[in-house]
């Protein structure tokens, strides 16, 4: 990424006279006014950092869709309706246990991370396989609570607090359900394949998905958890 | 969905913190354990009614661990190399104010204007 | 086993409806037949429709936005010949559900299917061109954003034949658009032809971002960027930054509308009132994110045009930027008159008005570059001056609408309906028939035909003011917009006046297709040999025309703004002695094989059909999961065929061969 | 090419083939021809506001066609200087023109969304006359509350008089205008908007909903008759001699859609109605309606939706 732009623009190109003194000043040009321009004269050398360039502002863009959801669910949750509030419904250690299977389930992807750097291969897989099963701990505790409230009337058509709240956990649920999936295929492209640079590429693509998920989650547990049970 | 030819994407990733395993884990230990800690003060404010527990406390936790996770485990800095994805970031954060903050200041005004006020038998008009 | 979908869904009875039917057939069967009689199915598949070149998919964009233009424009002429007729007694000649369905259509397929396509068409032809890139960032997942537009646009005509169109305007307003009072399927066509052309174009947002801030030739700074790129940087940061909450809002109204819940009906807590707040945060940026690439068009075209470098390039970046980020909070003029109280709407309105200053100082900036010039008035600089005069008298009656006061009159209005024709036709769609015939020669390889075109822009031009005019006087006498009928006599007159100005825009828009079909029957003697047709200034006239699949044979490095002009000026060869091989990324079917499970996937999801929809679904899946495991997805063009497709365009230097 | 010399409002007035004197009578200009305090001040704006941004807009549109012009390609003896790209002064002035006229049009919107907002009652001497204006598909139901009465479709207020609308909606969003008085305001569900609004001449007006509602919205219009205190005490009369009433049956039958209704006069009504409707205690709404395919129309029958 940052070899030295003289060398490589040597190597990529024969020149004639003319485009050689042009292109020779314009990087004395660049030399002296110390910009940070990316070197490259041919794009490969840094495909994985605009891989995860991109990968991180679909993320972001991921973030503001959930933006949405936590504006309406902050809006709506007042109104219950006639129906249960948030206070009657959580149950907080419950929700701690979720909120625990999450967050270790963050640090062992990071462990997964972590060993895909050292080129273990296994223990990547093993890391990864110990977060897919973290990862589908939440989820059955997730639908667990989906279907109590379901059972108990407080389904998502009963009231908008009840709308939002489904829609907004749900959605994150379905993250990382799509994260699992994600996962599954990466540990069988890993075994089948080792660490090879794509996959390299795209563990880290998992990882930066893992822990986003782990922070929107944190702004669930907060904003609809903790305030609402907080409010009582 | 990726590029068509990732698969010379060479560099082991993560390169950037010297590729020593040391420092790195030791990043994720604390990031583990601060996250751990700023998830459990808050929920046992909540639980056991701490007059703490307000929504300010509890949503200055949640950016705290938000800020923990995006340091620790997403290893977002200002180094050259990460310069767009703390831009991003920061530009994220922003419109996420200006998306929450701006609908809820909008909501409330309507709500203080318009919500009905059944006071005087039935006349409701304020 | 099909849902909701019986023949009846057919609107046999309906001649209008059946006969525009009819018409489609007959085109989609004619393209069909012909490309069967040529034998032309396996060129179409190999070379286009599964391609990942970015020149390729900006050409399909093109053609699908120019196909949808026509729609679109029908749906127009529609509407304004039924509110010529229909004053007291005459009812006209569409029922008021029907007359519904060609507004909601004509605001849904001009913004998303005939603008946006246009505008993405144009990037992908020219920006990577433009900051010496060899391509985009991610060329498949370009091909996927393509397919994704094209099946809502597809679903939105599908629409007309099996079912009906949403009756509920272009942004389908909460509650109507709610299951209670829009029980059939058209808000359903409506909803899932913008959600799945909305992740497209998402997608295209993250791919343009990666693309201009990595795939900079060496020595172009930020500061150095052609001003179309910087337009192109900061609407993809606004579709990245608005589209998520178009998606947020579609899908809580798909819950309502499918689950029963309650985000925005009159009942059980809902608040239609979130709906107005939320579809317009996305709604606001969307105009601008319509607007700057033409701004960056413009920018482009004036300097070549008047063969002087752009006046106040920095001033122009920071007015790009300003609009950019000032765009973002502005979204509550739209509704100033839901009652929000004075703080807020003046807050709001003061915030659109500062939107003014930096579009101000672009309009002078044009000014001023073309002060001291020599300007040739060729047709992209008569759209370009014809976008002078009608976008300042749009901005104008915009910032009219920005005092909450004067829009608690003129809401609603024919007033404001005139103004954002204003600025959409006046700045959007002249930016983009600029920009299309500027860039033609680079983008097809001969150029258009002059006459025709200035003909088309005269009726453009002279129409626009005939038919939109009226409407601003519509407005100031208290006409409100999307009426199918009206009793004031007064207005009867202008009504006419202003269909009269839509056939003149028609009489354009014929000219319009002559002009292609002329063109492309006369390309021989248009072709553009040469690769730089109007002494340009910036990267992509360096090419040939049209540029060759790997664009660059070798990469610029960049010493200036107007990199090729600066070029020039020191007499740089453009011929290369010795060649490189060069990585491609290879054709693929996934992203057209994703963009059909997507069409059918909406379609089921809209007629109920359950099995079909879950099928989809999990076609897109395995379709991913496949091309994870793909390994075959590029290759090295070699040096010689390099040196053989430069040679063919004179560009391989003398004494190495 | 248009005449830019001239404002856009006399150049649409050349564009029209009518002569100029049908249109510039004044009875058609709706907005420019307000008959009541609040329109005035609304004229006042929308005159301001655009005069003030003419003085930018009219010369920007000269120098879009003299610049061109005087810079043709074809006329070699213009001055040219194709390096010429940057000014300090030149950018100060571009700059600083349009925060100018910003910043006296913002202070502007400032002044007057606070002055106009249609929540802010009418500063008078008279106690202000309540009416309270009800959105239905299509048509507008007005209840006087403490006259115990309600029309359809028409309202009458004294001149001189500060009216107080209070506006919610039994179905959709609309918005209530009357475009000769000033400020509209919108209608909806479950909420209560207020426009306060005063004629200063009587006469009669048209009302309409402004925020499209569905099939049947180009026939949601009223009749608003401003008139004198003696000949509103008898209006009030005769709607109160009125043989209908409006009880919670009624009321649903007048919540089935309808377009193009004619006006009706209902007497004692319950006052409490307009609350109950707020409440959403009466919105059996379209859910009944809906099961009817056709719905009655002032001029012609038919599927008014056809799904």
């Amino acid at each position: 990424m940052s070899s030295d732009p003289t060398v490589l623009h040597a190597g990529s190109l024969a020149l004639k006279p003319g485009y050689a003194d042009h292109a020779a000043d314009a990087l004395r040009d660049l030399r002296q006014s110390g910009d940070a321009v990316d070197f490259r004269l041919d794009h490969h050398h840094d495909v994985a950092s605009t891989i995860q360039l991109g990968f991180w502002i679909y993320l972001m863009s991921d973030c503001l869709l959930f933006s949405g959801l936590f504006a309406t669910y902050a809006l709506l949750n007042s109104h219950t309706a006639g129906g249960p509030a948030a206070s009657q419904l959580f149950d907080l250690p419950d929700v701690l246990t979720e909120t625990m299977f999450l967050l270790f389930s963050s640090f062992t992807c990071g462990l997964a991370t972590l060993a895909m750097s050292a080129d273990r291969r296994n223990a990547t897989v093993g890391w990864l396989a110990v977060t897919f099963v973290l990862g589908l701990g939440f989820i059955g505790m997730e639908v667990r609570e989906f279907a109590h409230m379901v059972a108990i009337g407080a389904g998502p058509g009963r009231s908008a607090f009840l709308s939002s709240f489904f829609t907004l956990v749900a959605t994150h649920g379905l993250h990382v359900t799509c994260g699992l999936i994600f996962m599954a295929v990466m540990m069988a492209a890993v075994l089948k394949k080792g660490l090879t640079p794509t996959n390299r590429a795209r563990l880290v693509n998992l990882s930066l998905f893992w822990h986003f998920l782990d922070i929107i989650w944190v702004g669930v547990f907060s904003l609809v958890y903790l305030f609402g049970v907080a409010h009582r | 969905m990726n590029v068509a030819n990732e698969a010379v994407a060479g560099q082991p990733p993560h390169g950037a913190r010297g590729g020593a395993h040391g420092p790195a884990r030791k990043q994720y230990i604390i990031g583990f354990a601060l996250a751990l800690a700023l998830t459990l003060i808050p929920f046992a404010l909540v639980m056991n009614h701490a007059p703490a527990a307000t929504p300010l406390v509890i949503a200055g936790f949640a950016i705290g661990q938000i800020v923990v996770h995006v340091v620790y485990f997403l290893h977002v800095d200002g180094s050259q190399e990460k310069r767009w994805n703390l831009m991003a970031l920061l530009y994220t954060a922003v419109m996420v104010f200006i998306v929450i903050g701006g609908s809820l200041w909008i909501m409330h005004h309507l709500y203080v204007n318009m919500v009905p006020h059944a006071s005087m038998h039935g006349r409701v008009w304020k | 086993m099909l849902g909701k979908l019986t023949l009846s869904a057919i609107p046999y009875t309906n001649p209008i409806i059946m006969g525009a039917v009819a018409f489609m057939l007959i085109c989609v069967a004619a393209v069909l037949g012909a490309i069967t009689y040529l034998g032309k199915w396996k060129y179409l598949w190999t070379e286009w429709l599964t391609s990942v070149d970015h020149k390729k998919i900006g050409i399909m964009y093109l053609i699908l936005a120019g196909i949808m233009l026509l729609r679109g424009f029908a749906d127009a002429l529609m509407m304004r010949a039924q509110q010529a007729l229909s004053y007291g007694s005459n009812m006209g000649y569409l029922p008021p559900g029907h007359f519904d369905q060609v507004f909601s259509a004509h605001g849904t397929i001009m913004i998303f299917f005939m603008a946006m396509p246009f505008i993405i068409g144009l990037m992908n032809c020219i920006l990577p061109l433009q900051i010496g890139a060899r391509d985009v960032a991610f060329p498949l997942m370009n091909n996927l954003s393509l397919w994704l537009t094209a099946a809502g646009a597809v679903l939105v005509n599908v629409s007309l034949a099996v079912g009906n169109f949403s009756r509920a305007g272009w942004l389908g307003f909460a509650p109507l658009s709610e299951l209670h009072y829009s029980p059939g399927v058209g808000v359903d066509y409506w909803i899932w032809a913008l959600q799945i052309s909305g992740i497209g174009t998402t997608l295209t947002g993250v791919n343009f971002i990666a693309t201009i801030l990595k795939m900079r030739a060496p020595g172009m700074k930020l500061m150095r960027m052609p001003v179309f790129a910087w337009a192109s940087l900061c609407t993809s940061i606004l579709i990245v930054a608005a589209f998520p909450l178009l998606t947020v809002t579609l899908a809580l109204l798909t819950m309502d509308r499918y689950l029963g819940m309650h985000f925005f009906t009159n009942s059980l807590g809902g608040d239609p009132m979130m709906y107005i707040n939320l579809i317009w945060i996305w709604g606001h940026p969307e105009v601008y994110i319509l607007i700057l690439p033409l701004f960056g068009v413009y920018s482009e075209i004036v300097p070549t045009f008047s063969g002087k470098r752009l006046f106040g390039y920095t001033s122009m970046v920071y007015a790009t930027m300003a609009i950019s980020v000032l765009s973002l909070i502005v979204w509550l003029h739209h509704f100033f008159t839901m009652g929000n109280g004075a703080d807020v709407n003046a807050f709001f309105g003061i915030t659109t008005m500062i939107i003014a200053v930096p579009t101000g100082v672009k309009i002078f900036n044009w000014l001023l570059t073309m002060y001291r010039g020599r300007v040739r008035l060729e047709t992209p600089m008569l759209w370009t001056i014809g976008f002078l005069i009608t976008f300042t008298i749009g901005g104008m009656s915009g910032v009219l609408l920005a005092e909450p006061p004067a829009d608690f009159v003129l809401h609603n209005s024919l007033f404001l309906v005139a103004h954002f024709h204003n600025v959409i036709i006046g700045g959007v769609v002249f930016g983009i028939f600029a920009g299309v015939t500027y860039w033609a020669p680079k983008i097809f390889g001969f150029r258009l035909n002059e006459r025709l075109g200035r003909a088309a822009f005269w009726c453009w031009f002279i129409g626009f003011y005939v038919a939109f005019m009226p409407l601003y006087a519509l407005g100031l006498m208290g006409a409100t917009r999307r009426m199918d009928h009206y009793d004031v006599a007064a207005w009867h007159p202008l009504f006419i006046v202003a269909a009269c100005g839509a056939a003149i825009i028609f009489s354009g828009i014929i000219l319009q297709v002559a002009q292609v079909v002329v063109s492309i029957r006369q390309r021989e003697l248009t072709r553009d040999l040469t690769g730089d047709p109007w002494n340009g200034r910036t990267l992509e006239w360096s090419l040939p025309s049209p540029a060759p699949a790997y664009n660059f044979a070798r990469i610029p490095v960049v010493r200036d703004r107007d990199a090729f002009w600066d070029m020039k000026q020191r007499g740089v060869d453009l011929k290369g002695a010795t060649f490189v091989p060069i990585h491609m990324p290879r054709n693929k079917a996934a992203g057209f094989i994703i963009g059909g499970c997507a069409f059918v996937l909406a379609f089921a999801m809209i007629w109920h059909i359950w099995w079909l929809a879950i099928a989809a679904l999990a076609g897109v899946i395995v379709t991913l999961i496949r091309h994870a495991f793909d390994e075959d997805r590029d290759y090295h063009l070699g040096a010689e065929e390099v040196r053989r497709v430069e040679a063919l365009h004179g560009r391989v230097a003398a004494r190495s061969t | 090419m248009n005449c830019p010399d001239r404002s856009w409002f006399s150049r649409l007035c050349r564009l029209l083939p009518l002569p100029a004197t049908l249109l510039l009578g004044g009875c058609h200009w709706a907005l420019l021809d307000p008959k009541g305090p609040i329109g005035v001040d609304e004229r006042w704006i929308i005159e301001t506001a655009g005069g003030l941004m003419l003085l930018v807009v009219v010369p920007v549109i000269v120098l879009a066609i003299v610049i061109p012009w005087r810079y043709r390609a074809s006329n070699t003896r213009a001055k040219y200087e194709p390096e010429w790209s940057h000014s300090n002064k030149v950018e100060a002035v571009m700059w600083s023109i349009p925060i100018v006229i910003v910043s006296i049009l913002a202070v502007i919107c400032w002044r007057t969304s606070h002055e106009l907002d249609p929540f802010r009652p009418i500063p008078s001497k008279e106690k202000p006359v309540h009416i309270e204006a009800v959105a239905m598909d299509w048509k507008w139901l007005f209840i006087y509350p403490d006259q115990h009465i309600a029309t359809v479709n028409e309202v009458a207020m004294p001149v001189g008089v500060p009216v107080v609308f209070h506006i919610t909606s039994a179905t959709v969003m609309n918005s209530f205008f009357i475009p000769r008085l000033g400020s509209q305001i919108y209608a909806m569900a479950n909420m209560q908007t207020a426009d306060n609004l005063v004629a200063s001449v009587a006469g009669t007006y048209r009302g309409i909903s402004a925020n499209f509602s569905g099939g049947g919205f180009s026939g949601m219009t009223f009749k608003v008759k401003a008139m004198s205190a003696s000949r509103y005490r008898q209006w009030l009369a005769k709607v109160g001699s009125s043989a209908k009433t409006l009880d919670a049956k009624q009321y649903l039958a007048l919540d089935r859609p309808s377009s193009d209704v004619p006006v009706t006069y209902f007497s004692h009504v319950n006052p409490d109605l307009f609350a109950q409707i707020l409440m959403g205690k009466l919105s059996a709404g379209r859910a009944l309606a809906m099961a009817a395919t056709t719905v009655t129309s002032g001029g012609e029958t038919g599927p008014l939706r056809r799904d």
